[in-house]
């Protein structure tokens, strides 16, 4: 069902946990679809992720979707992580199967949620992200399998 | 690694003894039932021995017992051909939110066919309630159909006492007892079940062969028409491997089944009584007693059940989360929603589904790693961690 | 005692090659394809390999290819599925008077539930009429049922042709290929073939497995309806060993086609010359070119048919008369009725079909047997011995 | 399907042909339905049988039907003969699949015939034979096989 990626990211997941005094938090989804990402920012003077957390509830698909979606933005710039696509995410971690995808939506949407988050707190403007409002209709859970 | 399979209620390991009756009918005994000839003549008379021991399983006739090709058909069968055989009676069938979906999805195939379908409520222990069954009944009634015991959490319902009802009101009563058959006492007589599904493979038979019994006399269309075999109710050239090797796990479970029913359930209720001592936030799903002897399921809140069968996985252990028959959806389990559970303890279920190849071992080592596993995950989950 | 086995067409040895991968799924390879564990997903592989395989026999998409457990149900599934997911379009289905009763009993449940059916006649080869078929066609002409070739006579249609007639005139085509698949070329695409059926046992595969192949975008309610197996298409626990089984059996078949479709046809002619030269009163039932490699079928006059195989068997030779499908019936069979035979002609016949098991020392042994049987029962038939 | 008994007169069918100097012959079924028994007596001074031979043009049982039937009353007085019923003959071939007792009553009425037959010719009467007509309707080939 998943790629080798996939399961070593779901097995050894990074990055799992808080940041205390994040200075950007996003949480999307909800509990009742299944699915719960968020994601903590550690940024610094130079809007560089200096550190990311995130805590899921979720399928395997979504776990690993969390973990790689930080480790593609930890050490970037955040006009890098605002330009995270879900299809990176499951470029990655080397595909997903069709109605697991909403998960690398999911994740996307985490990051950019906590740099609204960000963007909010700090009265910065990060581009992209002006007038972020996560997706609730990514869930399509009614899809046929691959 | 050790491996624990506790996934019995999705399907089974086959029976060595089955295997090798199988492979006497794939050898040299190859020959069509509905043949003349020496070797034909004999795979029939395999069939009818077959048929016997089957019927014996439940206390019907062997005439009353037809084969098929596995549970579904004999479900979608039993519901289509009754209904649309007595239409004159009426287009009414009383079936419940729990039951299997190759009887919900039967149903509502039916209600967008001009058919009426009361789907009966269950409280939290999934048990339906007979005095809304009796109310429900109406004179357009045909059928019930309600499933002996549920593949997902494991309760048994009062089929005897339903069976009066249906009897009393001159309806008729359908059970699904896929998960039933061969794991406890039924009685078609005494219980007045007039039709009943069955399948070989949850009982350590083979995949894709099952039965229906239907009480002499009920009149019931063709769900497969065709050839004169089965009596001309169902036809296909007999799957005489199968049949027999149907008849042969049917035949092991009738002996073993008082021994099983009593080993397996120890082993159960370790699980029930071990696993809300050690893990804190957990709620057992089905009946405390009413239940299945190999079915265990529990929510564990705070996580989602994929993971945790994935992890489990990593450990050797195969479990499922909500039916297995339906894992390619993600909607939370219809019959948990149907108990009361919300959406996220719904997502957080696991069934563990013991066999007669479990042992006192197996659990010990899985209630081990289900603590860990659970864990694990729980620090890993926004709910959770909020939570503290 | 020789024994000598020639009804191929009611069913097939399994190919030990086929036993031995079932036995696999049989074994430690159990697990339920739905199931996300380890075990569950390599069953679950070896049904995606099992889909491509079968695919490849007729030019399908995999995502084309629906197991199910029998020919019977592919043809019950593809008339009743299509004619009522497509009501709206029209109620009426041409097929022709010398289908399997799969496809014609379905057809007259049909028509006594609102569906209009035509039958075509056949000529006296068995071949239909394809400017009758474009006659026959309607505005609410929904489908075309047509056999590939006649399980009883042999005779192969003119596929390509009635496709064509078929896509010209925007109704869907099925074919029922149980007895050419893995037999005679089939190419779905070039021979405009909407949805085919196809069971496993007929190829040296194991019985109560078949598929329907139906090409992508055409309408069709579920003849099943459950789990979401099969892209939710035909619900059930799939029959893991069984598909795997068909898919060698197929594989088998495919690789070896050419080959066994040169060598079979030569035993067939063998038949074919040497009857008529040998034995009087005989005529043969079917086309002389345009039938299956394997199909001999002929009719003695003045003698019945079952007489005739209990003394063939008594040599060790099994074979049939009529469709073994409906043996349960002393009706004759309404193929031969088709093509016009008379009654006690029709009771008369004999159909022997050859596998690549069968050597010319078969065919050597038939012949002088059937020379004294048919003589035997001549001198008691008082139809023979009054016109002497 | 059928049992050791029906086999053996099958196999070996006793009376089997023609007698050219019959006194009596009787013939029942028709070809369309798949069965015809043709019986032919002789018959002496005393009204017994002395020898009797069948043709049947039918299925297994319908041939042995016919030899046992002639077997029951070969050596008997035709009063005798008369009273043959097919459950006579069902029950010294041991039993009949329900489909095949229409044979049975074949060889019953083809006795009859022939014996109506030696009657008319004979100018005799033959009680439980007056009035004789075979029986059209016996051919429920669409009986549930047993
Ligand atoms: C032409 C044809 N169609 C359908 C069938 C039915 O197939 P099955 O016996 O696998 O159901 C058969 C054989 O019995 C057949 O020969
Ligand atoms: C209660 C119940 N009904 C029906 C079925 C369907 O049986 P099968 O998979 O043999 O078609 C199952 C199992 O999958 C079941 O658990």
């Amino acid at each position: 069902m998943y790629t080798e990626k996939v399961m070593e990211h779901f097995r050894n997941p990074r990055n799992v946990g808080e940041i205390e005094d994040a200075d950007g938090i996003g949480q999307v989804g909800n509990a009742k679809c299944g699915d719960i990402m968020k994601i903590f920012l550690k940024i610094d003077e130079n809007d560089i992720i200096t550190d990311v957390k995130f805590l899921t509830f979720g399928c395997g698909s979504a776990i690993a979707s969390s973990s790689m979606a930080t480790e593609l933005i930890k050490g970037k710039h955040i006009d890098e992580a605002v330009a995270l696509t879900n299809k990176a995410v499951i470029e990655a971690l080397g595909g997903l199967p069709r109605v697991k995808v909403h998960c690398s939506v999911l994740a996307e949407q985490a990051v950019k949620s906590a740099l609204f988050d960000y963007a909010t707190k700090s009265g910065k403007v990060i581009a992209g992200i002006e007038d972020y409002q996560p997706d609730e209709d990514v869930h399509d859970h009614d899809d046929e399998q691959l | 690694m050790r491996q624990v399979y506790l996934d019995n209620a999705a399907t089974t390991m086959v029976h060595k003894e089955v295997v090798e009756t199988m492979n006497k009918y794939y050898g040299n005994l190859f020959g069509n039932p509905s043949s003349i000839y020496d070797f034909g003549q004999t795979a029939k008379k395999a069939i009818s021995s077959a048929r016997e021991k089957i019927a014996s399983v439940i206390n019907a006739n062997p005439d009353e017992v037809y084969f098929t090709g596995g549970g579904s058909e004999s479900d979608n069968w039993a519901i289509k051909g009754v209904m649309t055989a007595n239409r004159k009676k009426g287009n009414h069938i009383i079936t419940t939110k729990i039951e299997h979906h190759a009887v919900l999805h039967t149903c509502e195939y039916l209600a967008k066919n001009g058919y009426e379908v009361t789907y009966l409520n269950v409280d939290s222990d999934g048990l339906i309630s007979l005095k809304a069954l009796e109310e429900s009944i109406k004179d357009t009634t045909v059928m019930v159909s309600i499933m002996f015991a549920n593949n997902e959490i494991g309760t048994i319902q009062p089929i005897k006492e339903i069976g009066d009802i249906a009897k009393r009101h001159g309806v008729l009563f359908h059970t699904d007892a896929v998960q039933a058959f061969g794991h406890v006492p039924i009685d078609v007589k005494e219980m007045n079940i007039d039709l009943l599904s069955a399948s070989a493979h949850k009982i350590h038979g083979p995949k894709g062969v099952g039965m229906l019994y239907v009480r002499k006399g009920i009149k019931i269309d063709n769900l497969i028409h065709g050839g004169a075999q089965e009596s001309k109710k169902r036809a296909g050239t007999e799957n005489v491997p199968g049949i027999c090797g149907f008849a042969k796990a049917a035949e092991m479970a009738l002996e073993t089944m008082n021994d099983k029913m009593a080993s397996i359930s120890v082993l159960r209720d370790k699980f029930l009584t071990e696993i809300p001592k050690k893990i804190e936030n957990v709620k057992l799903n089905g009946h405390p007693t009413k239940r299945l002897p190999g079915n265990v399921n529990f929510s564990f809140e705070f996580i989602e059940g994929e993971s945790l069968l994935l992890y489990l996985d990593m450990e050797g252990i195969s479990a499922s989360s909500g039916s297995a028959c339906t894992s390619g959806s993600l909607d939370p389990s219809h019959v948990l929603m149907a108990i009361g559970l919300p959406h996220e303890i719904a997502h957080g279920s696991l069934r563990l589904s013991l066999s007669e190849f479990n042992t006192e071992e197996d659990v010990d080592y899985t209630i081990e790693k289900l603590i860990g596993v659970v864990h694990r995950l729980r620090q890993m989950s926004p709910l959770y961690i909020r939570r503290k």
